[in-house]
């Protein structure tokens, strides 16, 4: 039973993720592309839900459709609409074939690629016992301790960036100044 | 239990979609969002392979993408308020100093 | 020219008052004692409160019952007036003082005794703005202001008074309060019990 | 079958929880505007039904047949969707809080929630916060300048109060052990998680004060300066939601997951746990108290500024919400 919900939630939510996905894409209107894209994380979210990996489920949601996409949402509402075509024409003939050969690669890496030999830390008996949550941080917080303190780092260096590079400058009027 | 490559064949997909996004928009902001659409399908395709291995670093990754999505989030926009106060517009086809 | 302003320090929290919250607690204390006193509002289409005496309300006619003042007496001889009549003599001295004299329609005619009597009173209240210099400018106390302040109506037609409405409302009002001492609340004591006690310094 | 049994079963569940929250918030509307007018000295409803208690449905019946107006120049899809967007959050956070332990009624056991999922908490302050979006499409959409700075105000908060909302959050988990909001309960058995963790609550107290633009932090509706804020230009039930999603519902739930982080959820009070009162008469009673704590500071205090409230957030609330962190580390390391 849970199998079949679990293909049920699989189609759904992709067939929805996609369609938002176009409507990034193509929309005209910026706001709508904005919507989609929420939707189209939110879809992303359930399919984690319907792997198993509810953790970073949770986290998309709060995260990435929350807490990310805001900052678009504030910009767009600071920048006036957008005047002149949403998509070219011309650059959608180029894009086609790119696209065309960047699924074909990437099939080719996914069905062909060298990970199918590789096993994980966890086996599924033990990740079912720990639960997901546990097991990620787990891993987070002992192999991968160093690279998280350099992620918040990042984030730090991206936070000083934003205001230095997003703040007014104050010119000082020389008139007034005399 | 749907089969991963399914999973796979959905993150390429969007993959796609991305790619294509961001070759065809013509607004800076559309640019932008297509990206956190190509994040998001490498995000799909992490947990995928962690599905099939029985493992969850691919989902520690996918924190680390968390991480860079909000810092190119906000550095990205923090250059498009930049560039929008300078030009008064967010048009790619206007910023076109750098052309000979 | 430039507006000067002036900008007054506000008096500074202590580190006590900033870290318990003291100024929510003090303003949270009343609501709450608030809360549990009574209500003092009136649920007013069904208790009315009866205003003060001074109170400005829809126009009456004071009847001559024997109560006049004397200018009334000198007056009373030109005039054809029974008991239980209006007092009105007609001199159009309200509408003088009125501020929108148009609302006002009075008429009198001549008896063939010589005598004057009063035909008409009609007000238009969708003009009246309550101020009371009608009723001040009358010589034989006649127009007055009752306490009636319910004056809705559907109709334009509704809100033009006649002189025995007027009548008949200034012996209703009569009646019930004549003899009321003139003051502007109706009962101090409520008053005190609400807002408090005043105070007068003591020299 | 086995299949669509459980969805129509879960589906009812799910029914029965979202129209008692509709009845409870229509009456939470009713014990609000009680508590205000007696407040003000005044007795508030009082006329349809006993004390007015058939007024929320008055209510309910004068929004639901109104003239529904949409203006001239609003983005009619978004108009739309902004009212639903507010709503829907906040009446799906429901769907991880438990209201009790599971109890037997004629051999049937039943669950007093829909899903005890091993991430409630973490869902729960997803859908909190994705219901920003409606009050931000909601100034967007309207076209008008008076709902968007009021949705802008309300982005500008949300995001400070957010972070000390989650921070001041880490103090149960690390003490439980758990997301599961149930485990967290369970885990309050010998004493509550209040304890320690005095710091979070306060930090818990304003962020919800703040998410739910309850008075000290309603910038984002400001009346005395933004007309109505954010919902300006809407009209009906389309403008009942809002002040139904943000002052009702999601209060009531964020109290809800308040009492369950801090004050032992279902668990009796201290030295009251002989009295024969089921756990979830308990529940009900904190949230309860809980909610009319924020109805008596809504009703009590002037509101911020912008800056105030941002300031309030970055430089008091959330160092507030690390030290808070830090004593409750110190307090699972001595006492354990």
């Amino acid at each position: 039973m849970e199998q079949q919900l679990t293909v049920w939630a699989f189609y759904t939510f992709s067939a929805l993720a996609v369609l938002s996905a176009f409507g990034v894409v193509f929309f005209k209107n910026i706001i709508y592309a904005v919507l989609s894209l929420i939707s189209t994380l939110i879809m992303v979210s359930g399919l984690f839900f319907a792997m198993g990996a509810e953790l970073i489920g949770g986290l998309q949601i709060l995260i990435y459709a929350v807490a990310i996409v805001v900052f678009y949402v504030l910009v767009i509402s600071t920048v006036p609409e957008f005047k002149g075509n949403s998509v070219d024409p011309a650059y959608m003939l180029v894009s086609l074939p790119i696209g065309f050969i960047l699924f074909l690669e990437l099939a080719y890496v996914s069905i062909y690629g060298a990970w199918q030999s590789n096993v994980g830390l966890f086996t599924n008996e033990v990740i079912k016992e720990v639960g997901n949550i546990k097991a990620v941080s787990t891993l987070l917080f002992t192999k991968y301790l160093f690279p998280f303190e350099v992620a918040s780092l990042i984030l730090l260096v991206a936070m000083i960036g934003a205001i230095v590079i997003g703040r007014k400058s104050h010119v000082i009027d020389e008139e007034e100044a005399k | 239990m749907v089969p991963y490559e399914y999973y796979v064949a959905l993150s390429g997909l969007l993959m796609v979609l991305g790619l294509v996004g961001i070759i065809v928009r013509r607004n800076l902001i559309a640019m932008l969002l297509s990206t956190e659409l190509m994040l998001n399908a490498v995000n799909i395709a992490f947990v995928a392979f962690d599905m099939k291995v029985g493992d969850v670093s691919g989902q520690v990754f996918v924190f680390f993408i968390l991480t860079i999505a909000a810092a190119e989030a906000a550095i990205g926009l923090g250059l498009i308020m930049a560039i929008y106060r300078l030009k008064k517009d967010v048009n790619t086809e206007t910023i076109t100093e750098l052309k000979l | 020219m430039a507006v000067k302003i002036k900008y007054l320090e506000r008096p500074k929290l202590t580190n006590k008052e900033r870290i318990l919250f003291i100024d929510f607690i003090k303003g949270m204390q009343i609501t709450i004692k608030n809360f549990f006193k009574k209500t003092i509002t009136t649920a007013y289409p069904y208790e009315k409160l009866t205003p003060p005496k001074r109170f400005r309300g829809t126009h009456g006619h004071r009847i001559k019952d024997g109560k006049e003042p004397p200018s009334f007496k000198v007056l009373e001889k030109f005039l054809e007036i029974k008991d239980g009549e209006s007092r009105c003599v007609a001199c159009y001295m309200c509408q003088q003082a009125c501020p929108v004299p148009e609302l006002f329609k009075i008429e009198a005619e001549q008896l063939p005794n010589g005598k004057k009597r009063l035909k008409r009173f009609d007000m238009n209240l969708l003009n009246c703005m309550y101020c009371g210099l009608c009723t001040e400018a009358c010589p034989v106390d006649c127009i007055i202001m009752t306490d009636e302040y319910e004056t809705a109506s559907y109709t334009r037609a509704n809100c033009v008074i006649h002189l025995d409405d007027m009548v008949e409302r200034a012996k209703d009002y009569d009646k019930r309060r004549f003899n009321e001492p003139d003051r502007i609340w109706i009962d101090d004591k409520e008053r005190s019990k609400l807002w408090g006690q005043i105070k007068w310094s003591n020299n | 079958m086995e299949l669509l049994g459980v969805i129509v079963g879960i589906s009812l569940k799910a029914l029965i929880f979202i129209i008692g929250m509709f009845l409870g918030a229509a009456y939470l509307t009713w014990i609000e505007r009680k508590f205000a007018g007696h407040i003000q000295q005044r007795p508030g409803p009082l006329h349809v039904g006993y004390h007015g208690l058939l007024q929320p449905i008055a209510d309910a019946l004068k929004v639901l047949t109104k003239e529904d107006l949409v203006p001239d120049g609003v983005d009619k899809f978004l108009f739309y969707l902004a009212s639903l967007m507010a709503f829907v959050p906040a009446i799906m956070i429901l769907a991880v809080v438990p209201f009790g332990e599971p109890f037997n009624i004629f051999g049937l056991e039943i669950k007093p929630y829909i899903t005890d999922l091993n991430i409630a908490l973490i869902l729960a302050l997803a859908f909190g916060s994705i219901s920003i979006y409606g009050v931000i499409f909601a100034g967007w959409a309207s076209n008008s300048k008076y709902p968007m700075i009021g949705g802008l105000r309300k982005a500008a908060v949300l995001i400070g109060y957010e972070v000390a909302l989650g921070f001041a959050m880490v103090g149960p988990i690390m003490q439980a052990g758990s997301f599961s909001l149930k485990e967290i309960v369970e885990a309050q058995s010998s004493y509550w998680f209040i304890i320690p963790n005095i710091l979070g609550f306060v930090v818990i107290l304003f962020a919800i004060l703040a998410e739910t633009g309850r008075t000290p932090f309603d910038v984002q509706e400001a009346e005395a300066e933004l007309v109505s804020g954010y919902n300006t230009e809407y009209t009906a039930m389309k403008f009942g939601l809002f002040p139904l999603a943000e002052w009702y519902i999601a209060t009531f739930v964020l109290s809800a997951i308040a009492v369950i982080l801090f004050f032992g959820g279902w668990q009796p009070f201290p030295l009251l746990g002989w009295l024969p009162i089921p756990g979830i008469v308990w529940f009900f009673i904190k949230v309860f108290a809980l909610f009319m704590f924020f109805l008596w500071v809504h009703w009590t205090l002037p509101r911020y500024r912008v800056d105030q409230i941002t300031e309030l957030a970055w430089k008091v609330m959330l160092p507030l919400a690390l030290a808070n962190i830090f004593i409750v580390a110190l307090w699972v390391i001595i006492v354990g």
